[in-house]
């Protein structure tokens, strides 16, 4: 990639994810509760009424409430900003996206806690009772799924010799037997718990709900209206989107781009789409036959997706 | 000539004050020999430092460098208690507790006092320095006693009873030592002079001087104030006025210990150095314990400094055991160390006792507040006294330590911390009960006369610059040290 | 190499503690300031000089101390050291000077902190037993004296510096009989010479002074056993001078560690680094634990400071597990990586210490329950804390985030490794790391949340107004340090990685090339703040962008509207309805329940007809340190009955004073006979 | 005087010593005590006098005359007023009780003889035999004060442990250099005197001369 053809393309690569995840990510949210209809024998809203939705939302008057600084208007705006960059480093469609050096993993962790965190100290400022319990609830919620993500990362980086994600994609693509190995999968099953907490899926925390008593997400974001509101909502389906592709390219690379050109990231772009819609449909219908754990069972939840990421670290230690 | 003039001057400011009915002049009078004192003491160490030990009276006066040394330690800390001693008498006549006569055979009793020290320190016969450290249990019975309450006299009982038991013994291991020297072989011109022991001292039966060293550390461990005879020390200091018990505290246990470091110079020779230095481990140890422990729940100020300096002759046993010319000098400058920490102390107590009228730790609150100078002063001087820099007892200690551990004391070094830590925790505790708090609101603070804090900042700035220089006192601190290190 | 640095670096020290308790109410600060930054800068200028050269400078002067007189050598691992005590002290003593008229301007205070200063900056120059121990008597001393500035007003203050007092003391003994030792089997006291002997020290004697010099070090940096006394000193004490304490005094327990372990023993067994390592992970966690679920600011400051020393040991123990199972590549960046974390807690630290002093300037309180709606009164205070909140807890475009990714970028890569021991030490630092940061997060989410977010919760939090102009540069100059390390850490890089040359035994000069990004040499680990941080800016300013185009295309194009709040229907909404602090932390003091073991006591008082209506119900719960109750309190017991015994020994009988001579004799002539 | 003449009224004079020490913790009576006191001095002079007699030191026996006055006339004189003036003049119930005391003077005899043994080697001579006569003297002086509570019986206590060593002087090394055995004499004479003025102050002032009373100044 010589001078400015490389940044251009990099440029347009980075577009095409940015584009795929802040589009997908609605999209996914409609595809799975479409499922959730369709198993509870209902008809549902279309697919696309997310977006219809982000579009009804961004022309409605913004409100604030009147004690709030100017953190509450910021939280929305880094939440999507962070979803935002991860989209164009990470390796989604590509395994050489534009500054793939800087996308380590760790550091992707801690930019998607950047934005949960933007979002808590927000929820703080509106001053009422539901902003202060929705964040105290996503902060422990936060911290405990902490250790768990960060021992998978562990795990997982330990046979690759490194914690750089296109690399960790690269190497998985070139050597099958890696993934197939228990520490991944132990890896990834710890990693999909932790995705469940973050983004507000249902063992963690009901998406659909309005109960003082067990919303968190929900909480949270209760004084926004208008385009806030449609960020908070943008950002959060990023998100899922996000988390999904990285759990799906992790566990199967299968029609990522490894080299460069138009076609390949069209075929990545799809494999991604599918990969992520089939995850999609899979967690939906695990959400419709599970209930919500109470908030003190959430603890014993997220300390077994440690003890998985543990069990795999070790046998990531044992089996080299 | 200059160690006749050391004697002659304050033996003389005695007779005056004992003939004339005591007034400010005298007191002050009385403060000027001592300076003079202080400065002769100074000029031996200049001349001796280099030079060979002085003689005066056909060897019965001997100054070497560890004599020089120890008048100066007299003289400072004597100026200081002197000094105070003029406010003490006027306070004391002028509340009617005592009168004119009174105040000076007080007066007249600390000028013997001095002399009866420099005399046990300028001292070349052994024989003469017991003689001069029992002169001295004589004369600070009547100050104990000076009060005349009950508390004072039965003070002064206990002090005169176990210090005269203590004291025979020491005699008896003297006797035992000139019986060992006459013993050696040339009847002739054997006697208790200390550099003829010295010289001869290779030679002694062991066994007699093993007993006789046991009974000299036992003796002059008394007066020294180390542990299985320290009992005197906390109710003879708390009970007698306040600048003799600086006196008592700052110097009269240093000489004792003085007197113990140069027999311990005989028996090194006569019985090697580990019998010696057995007996004065378990001696400072067994202090050491005594003192922490007997320091944790005290509620009387005086009695707690007492115990502070068991503490610190505990100290001094441990570094004259390691006996190495490091340990030596480290243990002359915690003499002048601590001889001026505990002085300032004394006299800040004594000021503190009059100003607030009890000795008990509990009734006296928020001093900080409502005495600020007082406070301060006595804030630091605990500081000093604890063993932090910048004052000079942090270095003697650090370097006590060191010397033991090159020894092999390490062990002893280490329990020796401990208790410092311990008793560091409870002067700690004390000492913030005393001078921490807000006093209750609307009294006036007090102000302290410019007389009475001049010379204990002054005390505590000279344990500061010990501390810190190390110009004047290095070369001295060395030369005394080689006259009885190993 | 000219040591007229260090020398002017004394003079000045003095002369500003002499022109604090000498001058005049009114200029008696300023001109303290002054030559207190006179001091800094000439160490600054000497240390960086060091740095650059890579050779040490040396002072030897037998005219002071006696017996030993004094040696300094100044190598890049102190000079590191020196750097960071020297940024923190001119940002606390410039925050000081707006600080003075609140209390902080008697005559001891503005001669201690001078004092205080210029011992921090001496001590990791001090290259002999003596004036090393010299220093961090006067420096612990110094420290205890601004501890005691207004011990009037609070009988927390009072029992706060005793137990700092003792603590430190016993600290200060352990390293003096541990120094000692070394300097004693090594003939002379200089630090050379016991490096040199070191070699052939018996085991015993290397094991012994380790552990000792861990336990004097480790209560000077907060670890857990050892750490009572650090959130009941640092909040007591005036905010500048917690700051100094926070931001520099406790990294010199660290460079204590390093000093002790590395350069004088040159490396020790396995188990040494293990210990370090496991006292780490027992302080970052228990830190951290404390820190979310305290209430008052400054408590959960210093509680937090021991997580981040947490942090910084695991750093250390794991940069010496390493080096003894043979990677001193990977031993270099854990090293570096320590040093950076120590760097970058000093930044924010600081900073969170010198606006928390603000904020109690302004509310009158410290207790977080008592604030809110702070951001809106004062916008740059609000703003520090945010940025010192943020960085500390690890979050990617400040500094916070760089040390913990070069941490875990050593662990993972120490990691395919013959011994158990490492492959047991590091996923379990690795788990500590985690759940200190995401505990951080929530301990700093409430901070900035609960105190400076929503309504005031109390009068002293409505009536609260902006501090004076220096306190608040004082502290914005840490927080554009926590934002310049963050963004550009290469600028320090080089200097840590000389210093861990001259610490850890066989590191590479050159363990990370660093550019733009950190790039491990020889390891794939690369990281590009500067790059992370701009992908942020640039993706914060599209998705307003995008915002705004939104807002304008659509038809309504209606202002901003501020309304009340939701709350369920109810009219009048009150501050009272809020979160607070303890609620905030409620969910994780009932998820750890066991390690904190909160004291909650409840009585109901009933009606006097007739008990089954209750007239009263008062809860009171406070979170006591755990250590502090099941440790220390039992050894206090113990020692004071010990001493109500031994009462007895002095029970005022003249027989029994004789009979212990007259035994003691017995018992010696027999022992003769 | 001849060889065995000079060597049996030295053993007897020492003896006498020995005895009277054992006779005041034997008698209760205060001024029984005193009296034995004034006894052991006479007899510690009379041993000076032989041993200077047969050295033929004009000071010793300058010595031994001084010792006789002071020890054996002026210190018991000086006691036996402050006992006149005590009614209860009794050892009323002393800390240990007599046959106790009695044992325990044995036992520290039998010490003293222990302790002793190298010196009595390095002295052939008959007074070197007797040392630790003198030695004994001193240890049971030494428990007589740690377990009488009368103020006087302290005082006796103090002068047999003085007594004891003057005769291990003597015997050992016939009498320390004039000097210190001038200061050493003068000194327990002034003890003496100072520890009579405190027992006469007491009993004025505070009416009591039993010394377990005195326990005002403790921890």
């Amino acid at each position: 990639m010589n001078g400015i053809g490389g940044v251009i393309a990099a440029v347009l690569v980075a577009g095409a994810q940015i584009a795929a995840v802040a589009v997908g990510g609605p999209l996914l949210v409609g595809v799975m509760r479409k499922v959730r209809c369709h198993i509870e024998g209902r008809v549902g809203p279309p697919i696309h009424q997310p977006l219809r939705d982000l579009r009804k939302l961004f022309s409605k008057q913004c409100m604030r409430p009147d004690q709030a600084s100017w953190v509450f208007g910021v939280g929305p705006v880094v939440l999507v900003a962070t979803a935002v960059l991860i989209a164009a480093i990470s390796p989604l469609a590509t395994t050489h996206p534009p500054l793939g050096q800087t996308a380590d993993f760790f550091a992707i962790v801690f930019v998607l806690l950047l934005g949960s965190v933007a979002l808590a100290l927000a929820a703080l400022d509106t001053g009422t009772p539901f902003g202060g319990m929705g964040s105290s609830r996503a902060m422990t919620i936060g911290a405990l799924a902490e250790p768990a993500l960060l021992v998978a990362i562990l795990a997982m980086s330990i046979p690759a010799h490194t914690s750089n994600l296109p690399a960790l994609v690269r190497i998985g693509l070139a050597h099958p037997q890696l993934i197939a190995s228990p520490e991944r999968f132990l890896a990834l099953g710890s990693f999909l718990v932790v995705i469940l907490a973050e983004s507000g899926r249902l063992p963690v925390d009901n998406p659909s709900t309005h109960l003082e008593l067990t919303m968190i997400h929900e909480a949270m974001v209760l004084e926004y209206a208008g385009p806030d509101l449609g960020l908070v909502i943008l950002g959060e389906s990023m998100r899922l989107a996000l988390l999904l592709g990285l759990l799906v390219n992790l566990l199967a690379p299968w029609g990522i781009a490894d080299r460069a050109g138009a076609a390949a990231l069209v075929i990545g772009l799809g494999a991604l789409v599918g990969k992520v819609v089939v995850a999609g449909i899979v967690i939906a219908t695990f959400e419709v036959f599970t209930a919500k754990l109470r908030l003190f069972r959430l603890p014993e939840l997220l300390a077994g997706a440690f003890v998985l990421a543990v069990v795999g670290a070790f046998t990531a230690l044992v089996v080299r | 000539m200059l160690a006749i003039v050391v004697l002659a001057v304050p033996f003389a400011a005695g007779i005056a004050s004992a003939v004339l009915p005591w007034r400010r002049e005298i007191g002050w009078l009385c403060t000027a020999t001592i300076g003079v004192v202080l400065v002769c003491g100074i000029g031996l160490a200049a001349r001796v430092v280099h030079g060979p030990p002085i003689t005066a009276f056909g060897g019965a006066l001997r100054v070497d460098a560890l004599s020089a040394f120890m008048v100066i330690v007299i003289g400072a800390i004597g100026l200081l208690a002197t000094w105070q001693s003029v406010r003490y008498l006027s306070l004391e006549i002028a509340a009617g507790r005592s009168s004119r006569r009174h105040a000076s055979l007080y007066s007249a009793l600390v000028q013997g006092f001095v002399t009866a020290m420099l005399l046990a320190v300028l001292a070349g016969n052994v024989g003469v320095m017991w003689v001069a450290v029992e002169a001295t249990t004589i004369i600070t019975t009547f100050l104990v006693g000076y009060r005349q309450t009950r508390g004072s006299l039965e003070a002064s009982w206990k002090y005169i009873a176990i210090c005269s038991v203590g004291i025979a013994m020491a005699f008896l291991g003297t006797v035992l030592v000139y019986l060992a020297a006459l013993h050696v072989g040339h009847h002739l011109h054997a006697n208790l002079d200390w550099t003829s022991l010295m010289a001869v001292s290779h030679h002694l039966d062991p066994g007699v001087m093993r007993l006789a060293f046991a009974l000299l550390v036992l003796g002059y461990g008394t007066k020294v104030g180390l542990a299985p005879m320290h009992s005197w020390l906390p109710d003879a200091h708390s009970q007698a006025p306040a600048p003799v018990s600086a006196l008592m505290s700052g110097v009269l246990l240093t000489v004792a210990f003085y007197a113990l470091l140069r027999f311990k110079a005989i028996a090194d020779g006569a019985l090697g150095v580990a019998f010696p230095r057995a007996l004065l481990v378990a001696a400072g140890l067994l202090s050491l314990v005594v003192a922490a422990s007997l320091l944790l729940t005290q509620r009387d100020y005086k009695r707690m400094l007492a115990y502070h300096s068991v503490e610190h002759m505990g100290l001094l046993a441990l570094g004259a055991a390691a006996g190495t010319p490091l340990a030596i000098a480290a243990v002359l400058l915690h003499i002048l160390g601590h001889g001026l920490a505990k002085g300032v102390l004394f006299l800040t107590s004594g000021e503190i006792l009059h100003a607030e009228g009890t000795t008990e730790i509990a009734q006296i609150k928020a001093l900080l507040a409502r005495r600020p100078a007082l406070g301060g002063i006595f804030g630091f001087g605990l500081v000093a006294l604890l063993g932090l820099p910048p004052f000079s007892l942090f270095v003697s200690e650090l370097n006590m330590v060191r010397a033991e551990t090159q020894v092999g004391l390490g062990w002893a070094a280490a329990i020796s911390l401990g208790c410092m830590a311990v008793i560091f925790g409870a002067v700690m505790s004390h000492g913030r009960h005393m001078l921490f708090g807000s006093g209750p609101d609307g009294e006036r603070v007090h102000k302290t006369p410019g007389i009475v804090t001049v010379p204990l900042i002054g005390g505590l700035v000279g344990c500061a610059a010990l501390g810190v220089v190390a110009w004047p006192l290095d070369s001295l601190l060395r030369a005394a040290a080689q006259v009885v290190a190993l | 190499m000219s040591n007229l640095s260090l020398v002017i670096t004394a003079i000045a020290g003095l002369s500003a503690a002499i022109a604090g308790c000498a001058l005049p109410a009114k200029t008696r600060v300023h001109a303290a300031v002054a030559f207190t930054w006179g001091a800094c800068i000439a160490a600054l200028v000497g240390s960086l000089t060091v740095l650059h050269t890579g050779h040490a400078m040396v002072l030897n002067s037998s005219r002071i101390l006696p017996l030993t007189g004094v040696t300094m050598v100044l190598d890049p691992l102190g000079a590191v050291f020196v750097v960071v005590t020297a940024v923190v002290a001119i940002a606390s003593t410039l925050y000081w000077l707006g600080y003075a008229s609140h209390g902080l301007s008697t005559r001891t205070a503005s001669a201690a902190l001078p004092i205080f200063v210029t011992s921090m900056l001496l001590v990791p120059a001090a290259g002999s037993v003596a004036t090393f121990l010299w220093l961090w008597e006067l420096m612990a001393l110094s420290s205890l004296l601004l501890v005691l500035v207004d011990q009037r007003r609070r009988e927390e203050t009072r029992s706060a510096a005793q137990w700092y007092a003792v603590m430190t003391h016993v600290g200060a003994s352990a390293i003096l009989f541990a120094l000692v030792m070394l300097s004693a089997h090594a003939g002379n006291q200089t630090f050379a010479a016991i490096r040199i002997h070191a070699v052939h020290l018996p085991a015993a004697v290397r094991n012994t002074a380790f552990l000792l010099a861990l336990v004097g070090f480790g209560s000077k940096a907060g670890a857990v056993p050892l750490h009572v006394w650090l959130p009941k000193a640092h909040p007591e004490a005036p905010s500048p001078a917690s700051a100094l304490m926070s931001g520099a005094m406790v990294n010199l327990g660290i460079y204590g560690i390093v000093l002790v372990g590395d350069r004088l023993l040159g490396g020790g067994p396995a188990w040494w680094w293990l210990t370090v390592t496991a006292v780490g992970v027992v302080s970052a966690l228990f830190g951290a634990l404390h820190a979310a679920t305290s209430t008052d600011l400054k408590r959960l400051l210093a509680y937090s400071t021991a997580d981040n020393m947490g942090l910084v040991l695991i750093g250390v123990g794991a940069s010496g597990l390493f080096a003894t199972t043979g990677h001193p590549a990977i031993a270099a960046i854990a090293m570096v990586s320590a040093l950076l974390l120590t760097v970058n807690h000093a930044a924010f630290k600081g900073s969170l210490f010198l606006s928390a002093g603000s904020v109690q300037v302004a509310t009158g309180s410290r207790d977080l329950d008592g604030m809110g709606g702070l951001l809106r009164r004062m916008p740059i205070t609000g703003a520090v804390f945010l940025v010192g909140g943020l960085a500390i807890a690890a979050l990617p475009p400040l500094n916070g985030f760089v040390g913990e990714w070069l941490l875990f970028q050593s662990l993972l890569h120490g990691l395919p490794t013959s011994s158990t021991a490492v492959a047991i030490a590091v996923p379990v630092g690795v788990a500590a790391l985690a759940l200190t940061g995401g505990l951080t997060a929530a301990a700093f989410v409430k901070a900035i949340g609960v105190g400076f977010l929503g309504r005031p919760r109390s009068e002293g939090a409505a009536t609260a107004h902006e501090v004076p102009r220096t306190m608040q540069l004082g502290a914005a100059l840490l927080a554009g340090a926590c934002v310049v390390l963050g963004v550009v850490p290469m600028i320090v890089l080089p200097a840590l990685e000389r210093a861990t040359a001259a610490a850890v035994p066989g590191a590479p000069a050159h363990s990370l090339r660093s550019s733009v990004e950190l790039r491990l040499a020889g390891l794939q680990g690369v990281l590009a703040p500067a790059l992370l941080a701009a992908g942020l800016a640039l993706a914060f300013i599209a998705v307003i962008a995008i915002r705004r185009l939104a807002q304008r295309r659509s038809h309504l194009r209606l202002a901003l509207r501020r309304a009340e709040p939701w709350g369920c229907g109810r009219e009048l909404q009150t501050a009272r309805m809020q979160y607070t602090a303890t609620s905030f932390a409620e969910p994780l003091q009932q998820v750890f329940d066991d390690v904190l073991r909160p004291d909650r006591d409840l009585n109901v008082s009933h009606l006097a007809e007739s008990r089954y209506y209750t007239e009263k119900i008062a809860y009171r719960t406070s979170i006591g340190d755990v250590v502090e109750h099941n440790v220390y309190r039992p050894m206090i017991g113990a020692v004071n009955a010990w001493g109500q015994w031994a009462r007895g020994l002095q029970n005022g009988s003249v027989h029994r004073y004789l009979a212990y001579g007259l035994v003691v004799l017995v018992v010696i002539l027999a022992v003769i006979v | 005087m001849s060889g065995s003449a000079y060597a049996s009224s030295l053993e007897l004079a020492s003896g006498v010593v020995l005895v009277c020490a054992v006779v005041t913790l034997w008698r209760r009576s205060l001024s029984a005590i005193v009296k034995a006191l004034a006894v052991q001095g006479v007899a510690l002079g009379v041993v000076a006098l032989i041993l200077g007699v047969g050295k033929h030191d004009g000071v010793l026996i300058a010595v031994a005359c001084l010792v006789i006055a002071a020890k054996g006339v002026v210190i018991p004189v000086l006691l036996g007023r402050v006992v006149a003036g005590d009614p209860a003049s009794r050892e009323a119930a002393p800390i240990v009780n007599v046959p106790a005391s009695l044992v325990g003077a044995g036992a520290l005899t039998f010490l003293a003889y222990g302790a002793t043994g190298s010196v009595v080697a390095l002295i052939p001579t008959t007074a070197g035999r007797l040392i630790p006569l003198g030695f004994a003297t001193m240890l049971i002086g030494y428990f007589a004060m740690a377990v009488r509570r009368k103020a006087v019986s302290q005082i006796v206590g103090l002068l047999l442990v003085d007594n004891g060593i003057a005769l291990v002087a003597f015997l050992a090394t016939a009498g320390v250099p004039l000097l210190v055995e001038l200061g050493a004499s003068l000194d327990v004479l002034l003890a003496v005197v100072v520890l009579r003025v405190l027992a006469a102050q007491m009993w004025s002032k505070f009416g009591v001369l039993d010394l377990d009373e005195m326990r005002e100044l403790h921890d």
